[in-house]
């Protein structure tokens, strides 16, 4: 790992929905807001998991960050350059630096492309020679360990993992140093799903990569990141470094999804923390905190205010009027999360 | 009247079950030979990868696979001593739902989407119980409730689409148990749930069993999930039981390779760090090219080249434990 | 939903069983191959006259073979040289119950000839300027020249109430029209059905039933059909390949008269090619007439002898002879004339309004390939027929028919400058014509007809074809019918069994 | 489901404007009105009026807008065949072949629904084979022939029924059969589809596992749920339906709209030519617009 | 299922034959047909089919009202058919699915305003478009290419729309944007390929629809205008015979129905090749 520096710094990004409407009923209405002001950074070479229940927005959050969809406001900035104020030859060389990896392998490539011509394409965009591009793909297949002739095979001859090799090799065509991994294994099978791990961790060693790691699999991210941030609802509750989450949640979302994961320990006391009812639909956030009517520790201020986000000892960032009470911060005092 | 059946004798039991499909390349055995036993109030988690032929068993302990593709080659099916494969389709009828209930992973596609929840629910009332409407009724408001739906009474007339998908799971669940089945099968009750989620529907599980005398079958890809809910733990690989024993064992000392490289793989959560995670290589082998003798061999560290041709039996390897290994023993010594 | 829908359905069903309220023995039913757009009066189509007649009628009647007859007037008689004094039928009452008198004749008479009325059939008696009462029973007419023609042209001239026109206007007249005819309007559906109910004091007694309806049935096929399966008991314009058929089927007769109408193909003589006299020739003789007639046509009607007019009217020249059927010679005289065969030349016909029209023009169109000329044939719709008529650009062949009505006046008159519908001009035909309309002599008005048709036949200005039949098929549960010439129907005095 | 009806409503009046406007301007390009309704003793006068009437002095567009200011209020201007106002002539048309329509749509519906159910249930056996054969060939039948066919059968040799023209019930019987051909093998074929989708759907399973039986499970949860995937075929084709009824109208000469249009094209009446064309759109966005309720009032989904 | 198997490809064998034996009878109809299909012969005008009685095998499907062989003109028609079929298609395919592809891919108000008019269009009966169409522009094959092939553009543009909406959310045509790939690249790379299944398959039934609705405007009198040999033409003028000369109708009819129904049988054996569980396209 080289010497820590910023690859990525997301500032506030907000992405909303607008509604759906035609071209003579346009309807007035809020749209939905699917990241709601969201800042981070991501170090040069580490794994930055962002986890969270569906609808939570990690997927959106990742595709923000590539402007695969374009954001609503705030700032991305990628290896010093604004993302998002780019002119179009800038951007298309800085997004080549930046991959994508999918949840479900099977519907991420063309069916009726080859694998070869699938592992090929970001390089024939980059208007890489034909050539060159053969022969990155004979490079590529073994790094992933799949064999020479699988170029010439169709995804569908592929098993889950395998395809998941594929999609990984894809990514790596064009030398990428960012890589959003959106829930890449959990489509897969156990035993399948350890190959996969090792496989990235491996890549990343080799060639340096600094992942986004989106997933719901608290376990694996467990595994696999340095910093976890955690979401709920559009934003981002709790951030920072893996060990300390897990060993120490401070936001009672986080406590409560590290305590609802099944843990293959039997005769485990069952007696942690239970969430009350589910994730509200992103169109009617709760006033307030967000969190708040699932809190088993709301407090009046709660339903009222949205806790800014506050940094505590060991460098952690979260959003909770509590931990920030028992910091003894004023949340006036703070800077809002949003403007 | 759930005692009806003394402790100790098995409410129902499987007897070297075997499942074919007639697919366009042929004749394929998705289950084979899988056996087992199950008591009142036992839970038992039948766990497997994609394509182990899990979900296969499950439902034909049902017979609910379509006839004109399946058939049961092998096997028992013994519900209280009544073989549940030799009985008619009227016979069948009055023992689903009644005697042996099923809840399937997908909430949302479980549930009929033009119709009322309370309809749905009444429907097993009405039909098994001879209930009046009003009758029905009620005791769908009584089961909402039991599972935890808020204000069940104004629910009865919601539609699967209004609710979240923990309420719906919650929905099925009550349609489940409306008779009060001696066994509830739960296919992959939780996994298209959140974490959050899938804890409290775990919960509710537990907590109806316990309340129900109920058996249960547990089918789950989730060691975690069959860790903190199961009884006794049935391993199955491409179709065919690989080890079963109670949950405690097999957690601490897993006898097949397989049962192994599968807890091996899940991450750990405590402290500890590994810089790899032990997999299993290779991937699950098609059903249309099954590999000789032990199916796992390819994918196993301890292959021999006995392996290779002998399908291995289940043995015996432990109290109420057994594994299907030809190397079990010596496999035993080596950890040893 | 099912306890909703079925009684809706059932009210829709019902809805159409109650179209049928006549009791079926009291109703003659009547298939038209062709209806008018309206019940308007003065549309120049037989179909329109033939509708109207049935509560209409005009001061002079004619029957079925063309024969003049006293209708709403008794007599008549020359006061002098332009004016014809007409004595009214009295007693006659409007289904209203008003009494019919002058005033109605004078009426009708003054509102045809105004041209802003624009009466389709002013051309039957395009010479009349007026007329006056003379009394309650007696009104004079006169013309603005001697005009021959008068009477018979009043025999398509329909007389309506002026009571009724004063009270309700004209489109009401149109809608439901009174009249002192023997039937009386009930409903008229455009395109389906024209139903009404007898007029129980009629002048020239009650018809023998209750209800007529005339239905529209285009098809020809249909409309035998219709006829065999009992629904209908006379049908208009059978084509002649089914006479066969209706005749072996045991339950109608077929009842046929030669019309006044000679078919001919007129060629544009203003535009190449046949502004070549001798391309006009060569056509004549590349058909061949007795064939089309005799398999075509079944030998019904009759051949046209090279004129316009058939042989029972008046003004028919026995002298003239059609072109025989000499393909060489045709073929020969084009060469002469240069004829360019690679062009097409299209044959515009109307469909179904007259007989076998379609297949005579395909015949036509056929025989003409035989001597290398490239024609097609081109079935015009009622609407562009008449935009295209109107205009004067038909093509450079079309299909029609003239109708004499027994008196060459009515057809030839449509080949001068006068009928406004030739493209063929001839100062020496139109002089003819004049004269012949001028005199009050049969005699001359023969000797100038005739020299007409001579002229007519050298130049060529239309093909000659045949004289078309009216053939009408007849329930045999039928009496008291017959066909008539001029295609209007006559039922008033038929009878059901 | 009211966006779907205020969808319905703001597409109204779009498909008439459309529909109106290619209608009306290619009628009014090809054929002059005054040439085809004066003949050739027309007076001057009469053409100014006429031509003054029709507003054809003026420009193709305002011609157009003007036809829609009186149209806004009523008018769809004189039939220029019939004399009277255009729209009577359509009015005096719609009623048999709503008729005609309805009476093949539930022929078509009822056999279509039947026949789909028995293929579903026998999937891929000796039923499913002739039913499925037969909804081929039927979507292969041209209308006009199957109604030649059946006048040469039930008129001609067997003399049941008539050959053409309105009437009694006995009268409808050919047409409706004719008319709801179109329909039925399509429909058959749909049926058979969402049942088949219908019957893998885990509900279904959920159903068997519960204890239904097979038939109960046909009625009360497969139908309810094709009814969606049916109306929603049905709805698009109404359309079809509306063109299959000009065909078989003209033969079996039923005066109803179909009949009524060809013959006010040929005669190029644009009047009622546009009424018609008016009319039919409007029943068809009605028609949906029942649809669209019906949807609602059969899919939860779709009401909330 | 494998026996379905079978029967999909017998559908397309037996279908495609019977398809292909029309086309090569159309394109070598001079040398296959026994007569000149215009010539007339009064004297043998309404001849019977040679099996029936008073026919004679000089006329294998008997004459016309014009003595005109039957069968000729039924070979001759083919043509027509199989033109104004195929070249509709084509045209209408065409437009639908630039149409399509446009509102799927681009969505917003390109998709409103593309979509509204299909609807829009849909509301509307195509055959009284076409008859108005006819009415006004004349017969003709050219003129009803034209008409039939606009009258039907959005039946494709709605198909390819949905199918181009669905495809253009599936992972890996974000996966081609996320390397910088552009619209046109997708939408010829990505989107296209995956259309040509339901294309063909959509196109061969609509061809069937064409044929039909070719024949059912001649036989409404506003098709090719006689004496031009089609099939629609020899029904029109064969139901104004019924009852003197059914088999002109008849043989007419049967040769529609025939090929229609082959057309049917080819298109059905493809989808069900392409896959078994496309839906009810057309």
């Amino acid at each position: 790992m080289s010497e820590p520096s910023t690859l990525v710094r997301a500032k506030n990004l907000v992405k909303e929905f607008s509604p759906r409407g035609g071209i003579f009923a346009r309807r007035k209405g809020r749209g939905v807001r699917a990241v709601d002001g969201v800042s981070f950074e991501i170090q040069r070479g580490e794994t930055l998991a962002l986890v969270g229940e569906s609808g939570c927005g990690k997927s959106t959050m990742g595709r923000l960050l590539m402007r695969l969809i374009e954001p609503t406001s705030g700032e991305v900035d990628f290896d010093g350059i604004e993302l998002l104020k780019a002119n179009d030859a800038d951007f298309r060389t800085i997004r080549r630096r930046i991959q994508l990896i999918f949840q479900d392998p099977a519907s991420a490539f063309n069916p009726r492309m080859t694998v070869g011509a699938i592992i090929a394409e970001p390089m024939r965009l980059a208007g890489f020679s034909r050539e060159r591009c053969r022969e990155r793909v004979k490079e590529l297949l073994p790094l992933v360990g799949l064999a020479d002739f699988h170029a010439d095979r169709y995804p569908h001859e592929f098993s889950g993992g395998q395809r998941q090799r594929i999609g990984i090799a894809r990514s790596l065509a064009v030398h990428p140093e960012f890589i959003i991994c959106d829930e890449p294994v959990s489509a897969l099978d156990v035993s399948i799903q350890a190959q996969v791990i090792n496989l990235l961790t491996d890549l990343q060693k080799q060639f340096d990569l600094t992942y986004l790691f989106i997933s719901h699999d608290l376990r694996v991210v467990r595994h696999i990141a340095d910093r976890v941030a955690v979401m709920y609802l559009g934003r981002i509750v709790e951030i920072g470094d893996k060990r300390a989450i897990y060993s120490r949640p401070l936001h009672p979302y986080t406590q409560a999804l590290i305590a609802a994961v099944p843990l293959p320990e039997p005769g485990r006391a069952t007696s942690h923390t239970r969430l009350t009812g589910e994730i509200p639909s992103a169109q009617n956030i709760p006033s307030g905190c967000r969190f708040h009517p699932r809190c088993p520790y709301a407090m009046p201020i709660c339903h009222e205010r949205d806790p800014a986000t506050v940094v505590t000892g060991d460098g952690r960032q979260v959003a909770c009027h509590l931990v920030s009470q028992s910091l003894d911060i004023q949340p006036q005092a703070l800077e809002p999360q949003r403007m | 009247m759930l005692m009806g059946t003394l402790r100790g004798t098995p409410l129902l039991s499987v007897r070297d079950l075997s499942v074919q499909f007639r697919t366009d390349q042929g004749l394929i055995t998705a289950v084979d030979g899988v056996s087992f036993d199950l008591r009142a109030g036992q839970t038992l988690g039948i766990v497997g990868e994609s394509g182990s032929g899990k979900s296969v068993t499950a439902m034909s302990l049902l017979r609910l696979l379509p006839p004109a593709t399946t058939r049961i080659a092998r096997g028992e099916i013994l519900l209280e001593g009544r073989d549940i494969i030799k009985a008619s389709e009227s016979e069948l009828e009055r023992i689903r739902g009644r005697d042996v209930s099923i809840v399937f992973q997908d909430p949302m596609s479980s549930l009929n989407p033009v119709l009322t929840i309370g309809r749905q629910i009444c429907e097993p009332l009405r039909l098994h119980l001879k209930l009046s409407r009003a009758e029905a009724k009620e005791r769908a408001v009584d089961l909402l409730g039991f599972v935890g739906i808020p204000s069940p009474r104004e629910s009865l007339g919601s539609y699967p689409h209004q609710l979240s998908g923990g309420q719906r799971q919650r929905v099925v669940i009550a349609m489940a148990l409306a008779c009060r089945p001696k066994v509830l099968i739960a296919d992959e009750p939780t996994t298209a749930l959140d974490v959050t989620t899938q804890a409290q529907i775990l919960d509710l599980l537990r907590e109806l069993q316990s309340k129900l005398h109920m058996a249960v079958i547990l089918i789950t890809h989730d060691l975690g999930v069959v860790a903190e809910f199961a009884d006794d733990v049935l391993v199955m690989y491409a179709g065919r039981m690989v080890e079963k024993s109670p949950v405690s064992q097999l957690f601490a000392r897993a006898r097949h390779p397989y049962t192994q490289g599968l807890l091996n793989s899940i991450p750990p959560f405590g402290d500890q760090e590994l810089e790899k995670l032990p997999a299993i290589n290779g991937t699950v082998p098609s059903p249309f090219a099954m590999p000789s003798g032990c199916a796992f061999h390819p994918r196993c560290t301890f292959a021999s080249s006995a392996c290779l041709e002998a399908v291995p039996e289940l043995a015996s390897c432990g109290p109420n434990h057994v594994a299907a290994c030809l190397r079990v023993t010596e496999l035993e010594r080596m950890h040893a | 939903m099912r306890t909703r829908i079925v009684p809706v359905l059932a009210a829709l069903f019902s809805l159409s069983a109650t179209t049928l309220a006549f009791s079926a023995e009291k109703t003659l039913s009547v298939a038209a191959a062709v209806f008018p757009r309206s019940l308007q009066t003065g549309q120049s189509s037989f179909a329109a006259l033939s509708l109207i007649a049935q509560t209409n009628e005009a001061l002079v009647g004619r029957d079925n073979a063309g024969n003049i007859s006293p209708g709403l007037a008794l007599k008549w008689e020359a006061v002098n040289e332009t004016t014809t004094r007409f004595h009214l039928r009295q007693g006659v009452k409007w289904h209203d119950g008003k009494d019919f008198t002058a005033e109605d004749v004078a009426f009708t008479i003054n509102r045809i000839v105004d041209p802003k009325v624009g009466y389709g059939l002013l051309a039957r008696i395009g010479q009349v300027s007026g007329a006056k009462v003379v009394d309650k029973y007696t009104v004079d007419i006169t013309t603005k020249t001697i005009f021959p023609t008068l009477v018979r042209g009043l025999s398509d001239i329909v007389i309506e109430p002026k009571h009724y026109y004063e009270q309700a206007g004209e489109q009401a007249v149109i809608q439901r029209p009174i009249g002192t005819g023997p039937f009386i309007y009930k409903t008229y559906v455009p395109g389906d059905r024209y139903e009404l109910t007898a007029n129980k004091d009629y002048w020239g007694g009650a018809p023998k039933y209750e209800n007529l309806v005339i239905r529209q049935i285009p098809e020809a096929a249909t409309r035998v059909a219709s006829l065999i399966a009992g629904e209908t008991q006379i049908i208009e314009e059978v084509p002649v390949d089914l006479i066969e058929q209706i005749e072996s089927s045991g339950r109608a007769k077929i009842d046929e008269i030669t019309t006044s109408a000679g078919l001919i193909l007129t060629y544009d003589v203003r535009k190449p090619p046949f502004n070549n006299p001798k391309v006009r020739e060569a056509f004549d003789y590349a058909i061949n007439k007795p064939a089309i007639f005799k398999e075509i046509l079944k030998s019904r009607g009759e051949i046209l002898d090279g004129q316009l007019l058939t042989k029972s009217t008046l003004g028919y020249n026995p002298e003239i002879k059609a072109r025989p059927y000499d393909p060489e010679k045709a073929k020969a005289l084009l060469k002469e004339a240069g004829f360019n065969f690679k062009t097409t030349v299209p044959l515009a016909t109307q469909s179904g309004k007259y007989t076998s029209d379609v297949d005579i023009a395909n015949v036509v169109a056929g025989m003409l390939n035989e001597i290398g000329v490239n024609a097609t044939v081109n079935v015009v719709e009622g609407g562009v027929w008449s935009q295209m008529s109107t205009a004067l650009e038909m093509g450079p062949l079309h299909m029609i028919a003239w109708y004499s009505l027994g008196d060459a006046d009515f057809s030839s008159v449509w080949f001068t400058k006068l009928g406004k519908r030739s493209v063929w001009i001839n100062e020496e035909y139109d002089a003819l014509f004049t004269k012949a309309r001028s005199t009050s002599s049969e005699e001359e008005r023969v000797k100038y007809y005739n020299e007409m048709m001579a002229l007519m036949h050298k130049e060529n200005p239309a093909m000659f074809l045949f004289g078309l039949p009216s053939i009408y098929a007849v329930s045999n549960s039928i009496t008291g019918f017959g066909a008539a010439s001029d295609k209007v129907l006559r039922v008033n005095k038929a009878e059901l069994k | 489901m009211l966006r779907t009806i205020a969808h319905r409503l703001t597409l109204a009046p779009l498909t008439l404007l459309l529909v109106s406007f290619v209608t009306f301007i290619i009628l009014r390009v090809t054929g002059n009105p005054v040439d085809i309704y004066l003949d050739i003793n027309r007076t001057p006068e009469q053409v100014a009026a006429l031509t003054e009437r029709l507003h054809l002095d003026k420009p193709l567009l305002v011609q157009y807008l003007i036809y829609l200011r009186d149209l806004v209020q009523g008018d769809f201007g004189q039939s220029l065949q019939y004399g009277g106002p255009a729209i009577d002539a359509v009015i005096t048309s719609i009623g048999p072949t709503l008729r005609l329509l309805s009476a093949a749509l539930l022929l078509a519906v009822t056999l279509g629904t039947v026949a789909g159910l028995v293929a579903a249930v026998y999937r891929d056996r000796f039923p499913d084979a002739v039913l499925s054969a037969l909804a081929v060939a039927g979507q292969s039948m041209p209308s006009f022939w199957l109604g030649i066919l059946l006048i040469q059968l039930f008129a001609l040799k067997m003399q049941w029924l008539p050959t053409s023209g309105s009437g009694g019930f006995k009268y409808l019987i050919l047409p409706a059969l004719t008319l709801s051909a179109v329909l039925l093998p399509n429909f058959m074929l749909v049926t058979r589809t969402a049942v088949l989708d219908l019957m893998n759907e885990q509900f279904v399973a959920t159903a068997r596992a519960k204890g239904l039986s097979r038939i109960r499970i046909l009625l009360t949860h497969i139908l309810p749920n094709a009814a969606n995937p049916l109306l929603s075929f049905l709805g698009i084709q109404i359309g079809t339906l509306m063109g299959g009824s000009i065909i078989t109208e003209s033969i079996f000469g039923w005066p109803g709209i179909g009949r009524l249009m060809i013959s006010a094209v040929s005669n190029r009446d644009a009047p009622v030519v546009l009424a018609t064309v008016f009319l039919v759109s409007i029943t068809i966005i009605l028609a949906n617009l029942v649809v669209d309720v019906l949807h609602s009032i059969i899919d939860p989904r779709i009401r909330h | 299922m494998a026996r379905s198997l079978f029967k999909g490809q017998l559908k397309l064998w037996l279908g495609g034959g019977f398809v292909l034996a029309v086309v090569l009878m159309a394109i070598f109809a001079d040398w296959i047909a026994p007569y000149d299909p215009y010539r007339q012969n009064l004297l043998m005008r309404l001849k019977p089919p040679a099996w029936m009685e008073g026919g004679s095998t000089r006329h294998l499907l008997g004459t016309d009202n014009y003595g005109r062989d039957l069968l000729s003109r039924l070979i001759y028609g083919a043509r027509i058919s199989l033109l104004v079929g195929v070249s509709s298609m084509v045209l209408s395919c065409t437009i639908g699915l630039v149409a399509g592809i446009f509102a799927g891919y681009k969505g917003g108000r390109c998709e409103q305003v593309i979509m509204r008019l299909a609807d829009a269009h849909m509301a509307f009966p195509d055959i009284l478009l076409a008859i108005v169409m006819v009415a006004a522009m004349g017969g003709g094959a050219f003129n009803l290419i034209l008409v039939l092939g606009i009258s039907r553009w959005m039946i494709y543009a709605r198909v390819i729309f949905g199918l181009t909406r669905s495809i253009k959310q599936r992972p890996f045509v974000e996966a081609a944007a996320s390397y910088g790939a552009k619209d046109v690249y997708i939408t010829f790379r990505h989107i296209l390929p995956q259309l040509v299944p339901v294309l063909t398959v959509l196109a061969a039934l609509q061809v069937a629809q064409m044929i039909l609705q070719e024949t059912a405007l001649s036989f409404l009198g506003l098709g090719v205008p006689p004496p031009a040999a089609t099939w629609g033409n020899i029904l029109a003028e064969g139901r104004d015979r019924l009852f003197v000369a059914p088999w002109i109708a008849n043989a007419a009819g049967l040769a529609i129905i025939l090929l229609v129904l082959s057309v049917n049988l080819f298109g059905n054996g493809l989808r069900e090749r392409f896959d078994p569980r496309m839906r009810q396209a057309a």
